[in-house]
């Protein structure tokens, strides 16, 4: 069941003013940025040598990891010839004074949703070249979210950690023993984990009139909404989803897609300098 | 990423169940269904057929989760284990949850919930019959079990799923379509605002072919509050569109 | 832990002498019925096409639905030439304001479980043709109840609503591939579902001295308990509950028994209405 | 459905173990067998060995679920994971939780709850060896504890089981007798205010086989409260039906 | 998430006192032990027919009852030749005013691993020998504790009935089926469960100044902390666990191990008592 | 048990790292590495990396569990599902739950919790990447953490485990040291005060060889904890112990 979440209290109402008015003036309230502009972000891969593949990025003062682990299983019913893809987020409570320990919540598993769909619609993991033998098994990719510290928009730094992490990540040597039974070693590093396009998703909040890219945590609480874009390299929407108890207009959705559109450029540069584009 | 080999529109440009893209499936409405609930809709979308049920304002058992200036809502997409072609395990799956998160953003921002603080309304959406769109169907009827509970709203709300088949922008996919197609866009708005409440994007569009897909599902909404609104006018009868059934939807 | 539930307030205790007052002239608070006659009944099959079986029964205002899936599974170590039946009940929360989402409390469970042995111990399902492979693959069959609107009388209207959407259920195809496996093609429905017996249930209130069958919900609220007797076609006893935190003497439970058995014929004419008896 | 190919009834009337239709199994009870409980006691019928233990009345950690006008009555059901054949893992199963109901149920009637409002009076049984019969002996059981723990009762109860082998009543059944008959009705109550406070029946039975049956319960339910009695007027030591063991018990 | 536990109210601070004036004195609480002697302890075997081993252990008031199931399963992926043993704790409720229904919490998990880490780190039960078919079917050894009364000291009782439960048990009889099938008949009992050490753990309290061996509730509900040590019949120490909020110096410790070392053969004669060293 | 058959010290007396029996890891630490929290650290022992963050004295959400005399300390030991070579599954395994109540009567000792009553200090340890030893690297980093969060202590703890491999007591031991060694026995204490606050044994260790590894470990603690004030008193900025990285650590 879903419930309405608790509100910040009466001092940000305050604040939200304070957001709107500097808003209403083309900045914003960090005082460095336009309405246009992401926060810095800082892409660093290879962070954990015991997983696959692995991520770090900082965005503003949010820290996301990222981690893929890869094991060996069987393909679902439905689809025998490709190997499976599995994104799950954790907000765990270091993160946040907000999070509590327990099992993920409606937050995170949207956040971990959305992230699976953007890769999964488009086909940024090729999992038909993931198969070992057909119908019975298949690499299976795990791509674990693990939110370290939340100053807002955890889509976007997720969405990037996430495929940066699958962008560093190797798959495993593995060998069919005699049995039958596929045996990995994650000592020896083998193929790349083949991927077909590089995705970011942009995140627009609007607050009362205004829209503004990537807002940090104030600024997402003093929000109406969130659109969060998801787009390949090619500029194609691979995902979107509304977010937050309230609404926009047509005309509104338009403005926040050509700004996110936009801003992707950033995001997409940040994940270029930690994994360069192979032949660039 | 979806299979792209199979043809699901014709040469005359019609659908595998005979429509034209721009089509609703037949809709049927009907308020009041159940004693208990103090508001309740049944609502189906081709074979689609979801129940809503809403309860509140009214006092809820865990108070720590009220709120001193407005009303909590609280919502519960779920589906029933006979609802789909495998049985669905009863428990939440991660998708129900989502779905609840998702269908309560389309609500609350029609919802007057400042008039009743230190309360939670609740609405219970049980998905019965489940052949495509059915979180759009779901926002459809928990609209009118909110009306039938006598709920103040600023606007009613629907939603409809716009879908990408062959190539095509397709209005109120059906399951074969959404698990055939390229995109799956589901959209709720109010109309008599002229607010979109939902919107989610499953799939690859382009940004033309995303802004003619809004604009499709924008104006079926139109048309689908106008049949609650319908469904509302006689309560408890059968509203025309029921009688009507069909294509014009 | 079972525990104590939460009894109606004050308010009932005056209603529950009202309504023990006109059960003394023979008549029900309803104002139409009496002690010995179940409301309305009404039994409507086929109401969800994508199960396999499925009906919805309306007894006076409560309304029970019940949707039969149909799986290929493997049979149970101790009956590997059986079948299996599965009986699940979920107190969804939009029937009544006492209903909370979660996993299904006690007496959802109670429900289920009672109807699952009415029509397990008689051998109403014929489990032994549910074969495939002996001791390897069998139809699975689960039977899924749904309370949509709880006016009272759970039991009867959930072992009417189950044993209808089982007469209303056929088997699905299927096909054995050469890897052995079997694969399940929903779309063509065949042989019906095997059966051997009709059974139904009759609940049996006691309020203070008297006893009424089919309690509504508030006399099922100030009942001291209740009897659930199952019954089969030929009129044997296939199964019986007492319910509730009262007592009864061996006379009261002999009426009760009197008062079920006389009232079944009433649930069967539903049922055979509903889903004739073959060559009827 | 039970399998009915199975002899367990000799020519001369038998039963398996060499029983008469009308005996029960040597029934052993012991009170008081617990430091820290109120109250506890250990009943065993045959090889099935059942320990239970009151706490209270006591206030309970989540308040929300006290009563202003009497105590609640707390009871759990619960098998040791050793007491089964095959391991019994330890989570509640949906049986335990029917049975913890059923249990309750067949206690409330007896006890004077509205004596403490707003307390709890907690009812842990164990199962620690399951042989048939584990619901009834552990009805028996509890009824002791409460004693034992100074619970104000209107009266004691006992449960015993009757079943239908090989087309006979029997009373008291054991595993083998429950797994292969015909029928297993379990039965609880109150001989000194005549009332029957659990009544179930698992399997199949004619009108009068009923009958008979439940006057077979009943007459046994008579006894067996006359041991209880007994144990608790030697509280502490061994009563009679202890020493004594066998099939008068 | 573990929390600091409540703490007994301000009587046991007085309470507290008394202890400790008697521990300086060279006596305890109970009026008939000194520091360094146990409580009375008994242990009986075969408490429970049908379980493949069992024991009762009684400590003073602490009843801890421990049985053993034997089935036949899959062995661990990175140990194909050895059997599997599991130990479980149930502090069920009636035990203790303290205990509450539910799944077990971090005291029973920890005592649960304490038992099963002494018992697996000597090689206590010999894996070895519980293998069916190698790398496929191997016999699983589950060692249950149930809590039956609470007065202190649960990891000494809890280890001797498990020890003794273990010595109790017989494996039983299976058959291998034509189609591989591994099938046991629990009614043959056959060779005993092959053992290799005799384990007891000791458990020495700090309270105060004072070191305590086999500290009872109250005793346990003031101590500082708990030192659990492990031995086996030739001496070793083959676990330990520091239980309890407070810190002990390391002299304490020393101390702390030759109280243990100079208690633990009360519990190996009890145990032998109960189940006599073979050819002894 | 653990295999014995395996070489994990050469002719030369050095370990499969090259490290001599009395060498730690590497040590890294670093303070004030997370914004939200009131206190963290990152502290890495060769690969083992942890994290720790500290929130409190605060009001949690539950308060049942508040006492009127002192804070409580609430640990949650975790790993991260990518920190081990196969995922880890994010639900918190028993030996998750083991550690955290270890760990937590680790830190408890030094707290002056007194100072708080009514209110939580709530340390949260992650496992990043697990190579031996996470549980006093954990203790390390959430030492480092609660001075960093300015909770009044009265002395710094610091862990590490020393192990028995191929008879030879060796200190600090990884993953590799401890799967296949005969011992692991990890301590933890607080120099300052003279007092061990953890000490487990998983393993076979005769009465000399406990007491010389319990030596082991308290000398290697007194050098950690020096780290861990060098570190403090460089705040913010990167820790000579850092710097160096490297053997001496």
């Amino acid at each position: 069941m879903s419930v309405t979440p608790f509100r910040l209290p009466v001092i940000s109402r305050l604040r939200r003013e304070a957001i709107e008015e500097v808003l209403s003036r083309g900045l914003r309230i960090d005082g460095v940025r336009d309405p246009f502009t992401p926060r810095n972000v800082k892409v660093e891969v290879g962070v954990i040598e015991k997983a696959e593949g692995s991520a770090l990025v900082k965005l503003g003062n949010t820290q996301v990891m990222a981690g893929v682990k890869v094991d060996v299983g069987t393909p679902f019913r439905d689809t025998p010839d490709q190997g499976v893809l599995t994104v799950h987020a954790e907000f765990v409570p270091l993160a946040s004074p907000l999070f509590e320990p327990g099992p993920p919540d409606e937050n995170a598993i949207e956040l971990a949703r959305v992230v699976d769909r953007s890769l999964r619609e488009v086909g940024a993991v090729d999992l038909g070249s993931l198969v070992i033998r057909p119908g019975d098994k298949v690499f299976v990719v795990w791509v674990d979210l693990y939110i370290l510290d939340h100053d807002g928009n955890l889509f976007d730094a997720s969405m990037l950690a996430a495929m940066a992490a699958l962008l560093n990540a190797r798959l495993p040597h593995y060998e069919e023993l005699e049995t039958g039974e596929i045996v990995i070693d994650r000592s020896r590093r083998e193929e790349p984990l083949p991927l077909r396009h590089r995705v970011v998703s942009v995140t627009v909040a609007k607050i009362g009139r205004y829209l503004a890219v990537d807002p940090d945590f104030e600024e997402e609480s003093v929000s109406d909404a969130r659109l969060v874009f998801s787009f390949d390299e090619t500029g194609r929407i691979v995902g979107i989803q509304k977010t937050g108890e309230g609404a926009l207009s047509i005309e509104e959705i338009t403005r926040a897609l050509e700004i996110a559109k936009n801003a992707a450029p950033v995001y997409f540069k940040a994940l270029d300098e930690a994994v360069p584009q192979p032949g660039a | 990423m979806k299979a792209e080999g199979v043809r699901l529109i014709t040469e005359e440009g019609l659908r595998h169940d005979g429509r034209r893209p721009e089509d609703l499936r037949p809709i049927k409405m009907q308020v009041g269904v159940l004693s208990n609930a103090d508001g309740s809709a049944i609502v189906e979308y081709g074979k689609t057929k979801v129940i809503a049920a809403v309860y509140g304002p009214r006092e809820p058992p865990q108070k720590f989760m009220l709120l001193p200036d407005r009303a909590v809502l609280r919502v519960r997409y779920h589906m029933a284990p006979f609802s789909t072609s495998d049985r669905k395990n009863p428990a939440p799956s991660r998708r129900e949850i989502e779905l609840s998160k998702v269908i309560r953003e389309a609500l609350e921002p029609v919802l007057l919930l400042e008039y009743f603080p230190r309360t939670a309304i609740d609405v219970f959406i049980e998905v019965l019959q489940a052949d495509g769109g059915t979180r759009t169907t779901g926002v459809t009827a928990a609209s009118l079990a909110l009306a039938d509970a006598g709920i103040p709203m600023k606007a009613l709300v629907a939603g409809v799923a716009v879908g990408k088949v062959n190539g095509v922008l397709v209005l109120d996919i059906d399951e074969v379509e959404d698990s055939m197609g390229e995109a799956d866009m589901p959209v709720a708005g109010a109309p008599d605002l002229g607010l979109i409440t939902l919107l989610q994007l499953n799939g690859v569009l382009s940004e033309d072919e995303f802004k003619r897909a809004l604009d499709m599902a924008w104006r079926a909404i139109e048309r689908i509050v106008e049949m609650e609104k319908e469904v509302l006018r006689g309560k408890y009868g059968l509203a025309p569109a029921q009688e009507q059934g069909g294509v014009e939807g």
